[in-house]
């Protein structure tokens, strides 16, 4: 059982038309960047995408979204996109805009084997048109199923060749969670390690979760609101 | 005179208590950190992952990997600690953060909140405001107290998509501080030389007014 | 704000006959020691313990056994303990015994803001007696309740000032689940640093969760089943 | 011949496929990991907390910390990881574990199984049997075929109170390996020596024998 493969284009390789991808990543933060770039390439069409954010115009899952590459959308936030938006209003794209704490839950829910989580976010509002309400201990909540993606593609900072991961800072973000969640989990590390080289106490996604690993190379890393402090 | 928006944010930073874990959203919140009173310890949690946030970063330092909810860059201080998202919105739903403040396009009497959605013009989502309003256990409302247009933000019921219902506690405006209570906005205190008359004209719901109001100290 | 106590005694201090008290560790590993003693010293009453184990009939929760503090027992394994097995058999002692999987679900349900979660150990059996049994994608599920608790007692093996936890080993188990889901958290470390001393990527537990800490003493870590092999 | 326990374990080490996530109860499924055939590569999951579990430590390595789900103190392997319980079972309900191997007092034709509780006498509890038995992909009991007074344990239905209904896949006995199927229990092998006349006369469920049942291969 080897679970490395040699890059993006390997890993990806059978992603087809249709397929229901989860992508890890807050906005531009820890995003799987040398995936998105293959399945860019590759010009996979009619996609089901689950991510927080939809990339920017010229990056990200914006990339897909400038290919019309996507059918639907699943996202909490997406305000960083013209093309997102032109695509929505003319009806090309579907968009299922949900809470992004019931985002992260219902992909835990999966790799939990949860088939459905209750959660405070949305009662009384438009989300929970449709969903079951229920009174626990006076407070109400909406059920929320758990996703059922065909791929979870997630970008960390260490990984070894077992799988197990290792997330830097806030890139960790929906990364650990869509890993858990995926029929088949894709990771692009930044460095891929030997077992045994990481510490065991400090890993965050066991490698139970992941089928397939890569290093990734060249990673871009933009920041999207580069905001500082003068030094005095 | 009406507050400008560092007063605002001056203002609502009265309302933290030493020990607070407090959640500061996108605009006005975010400057509240600015104001926090000495011998007060807060910890701010960015929903994205992140407990015991840091300053921004100065030039040079910024790191792509460090990001706040906002999607700025920013640091971390002794103590930090990040997590994943559902632990994030696990701890906020769980009611671990004590306060969070947030903007709204408007709010009713009854506390509702509506800041994510205008039917056929923006549709950016939710983000995790919808998660922060149903779940913390105390939501203050920083906000001007009048659109644009002069309109007033503060209705008897919301017109526009709605947030979180009935879960604001207290509002933070330009004009005014006012607590949401069972019959309606009640006034506590006025910004300085505003006058209740003014108050109560720029206000569509209904408001109380008990007993003098005093004006903001500042 | 000090989280800061000066020993299990302080920590303990308004812990009151009847409470609800979580405690973590599985067996004999990773459990509160220094609190544990400080409960028996101090003979608190009436308590309802939920615990993966009831300890060995003369450490961990069974020193509270043999003293009769304990009203009610919430378990799913007591194997190792004749004290218990007597006192449940005389009826001195309420116990419930739960499914594992399930008593750690409740405690992390807790711990989420989750009012109730659908698992499946336990469909079909004595456990779903009284309980809703739902189906979802064609599998039978049950719902149970997130704990409800007074305490929640913990044992890390380092920790800050503002609460942070690192656990090490098997040790963490039911540990960082507990600690999530006390009204009152007490964490009890080995070693006590200052904020800053612990990597932020690398913490169990956030200190959010921690209402009071201390650096334990005297750790006795005594193992119930030394199993080793020859060396060659 | 009846099969002792070491070979029982050897046979069920027979199921493994290269890669497997595998859960191992106590007793006889513990000594399967002995008997891991050449060039398959399995990981052992505890689910106290631990992915890739070693062997037993040698003498005076012994670690508090480190212990099975049997509390037994045990090593880690290059690549293990450490999880906490709600993890661990996480990882069983949503069928990453791919075969659990665990004991039974009783199973039953459908696939039921009984393992935790003899009302009256033993209320030792049911650990993370029931979580296991409802969850993992692929469950082998491993068991003597009948218990001490010669009564067999392969039952139509269960006497005592079950752990799992419908849920076990294949049985290794002293005696036989045997396939549970939608009609019975098909008998699959014999052990050594064995005859498909002792496994019918100890077997009180129902028993599906068709064509040549072959003899058990080491």
């Amino acid at each position: 059982m080897n679970k490395v493969v040699k890059g993006a284009e390997a890993a990806i390789n059978d992603i087809n038309d249709g397929a229901v991808i989860m992508f890890g990543g807050f906005g531009l933060c820890g995003i799987p960047e040398n995936c998105i770039a293959a399945i860019v390439k590759k010009n996979i069409k009619n996609l089901t995408c689950i991510s927080n954010n939809a990339g920017v115009d010229d990056f990200g899952i914006g990339l897909m979204l400038y290919q019309r590459q996507l059918k639907k959308m699943i996202a909490s936030y997406v305000g960083e996109n013209a093309e997102f938006e032109r695509q929505l209003l003319s009806g090309e794209l579907e968009v299922e805009l949900i809470p992004q704490g019931t985002l992260a839950t219902r992909c835990m829910a999966a790799g939990y084997g949860m088939p459905a989580v209750y959660v405070l976010a949305g009662v009384g509002t438009e989300v929970a048109e449709g969903k079951e309400v229920r009174n626990f201990n006076g407070k109400n909540y909406l059920l929320e199923a758990a996703f059922d993606s065909d791929f979870a593609i997630v970008k960390a900072w260490k990984g070894d060749t077992n799988g197990n991961l290792i997330y830097k800072d806030t890139a960790r973000n929906f990364n650990p969670l869509m890993a858990m969640a995926g029929k088949i989990t894709i990771a692009e590390v930044e460095e891929l390690v030997q077992p045994g080289e990481l510490d065991p106490n400090m890993i965050h996604t066991p490698g139970i979760y992941v089928h397939r690993i890569f290093q990734g190379t060249n990673y871009e890393k933009r920041i999207e609101n580069v905001t500082m402090r003068k030094r005095n | 005179m009406a507050l400008n928006k560092e007063q605002i944010a001056q203002r609502i930073a009265k309302e933290l208590r030493d020990g607070y874990y407090v959640n500061l959203g996108i605009g006005i919140p975010t400057l509240v950190a600015n104001y926090i009173p000495e011998g007060i310890n807060v910890t701010l949690q960015s929903e994205n992952g992140l407990l015991g946030m840091g300053p921004f970063p100065f030039e040079g330092d910024e790191n792509p990997d460090l990001i706040n909810a906002g999607k700025q860059t920013v640091t971390t201080i002794p103590g930090s600690v990040f997590f994943d998202s559902a632990m994030s919105f696990g701890m906020i739903r769980a009611g671990k953060v004590d306060l969070t403040v947030l903007g709204a396009m408007e709010v009713s009497e009854q506390g509702d909140i509506a800041n994510w959605k205008i039917p056929g013009k923006m549709v950016k989502g939710m983000g995790g405001a919808m998660d922060l309003v149903a779940a913390a256990k105390n939501i203050i409302v920083a906000m001007m107290h009048t659109n644009p247009k002069g309109e007033s933000k503060l209705l008897a019921k919301c017109t526009l998509p709605l947030t979180g219902v009935r879960c604001v506690k207290k509002i933070v405006s330009d004009l005014a501080v006012i607590e949401v209570k069972a019959d309606g906005f009640r006034l506590l205190e006025r910004a300085p030389g505003v006058t209740v008359d003014e108050i109560k004209l720029k206000t569509a719901g209904k408001l109380i007014v008990a007993g003098e109001i005093p004006e903001m100290v500042f």
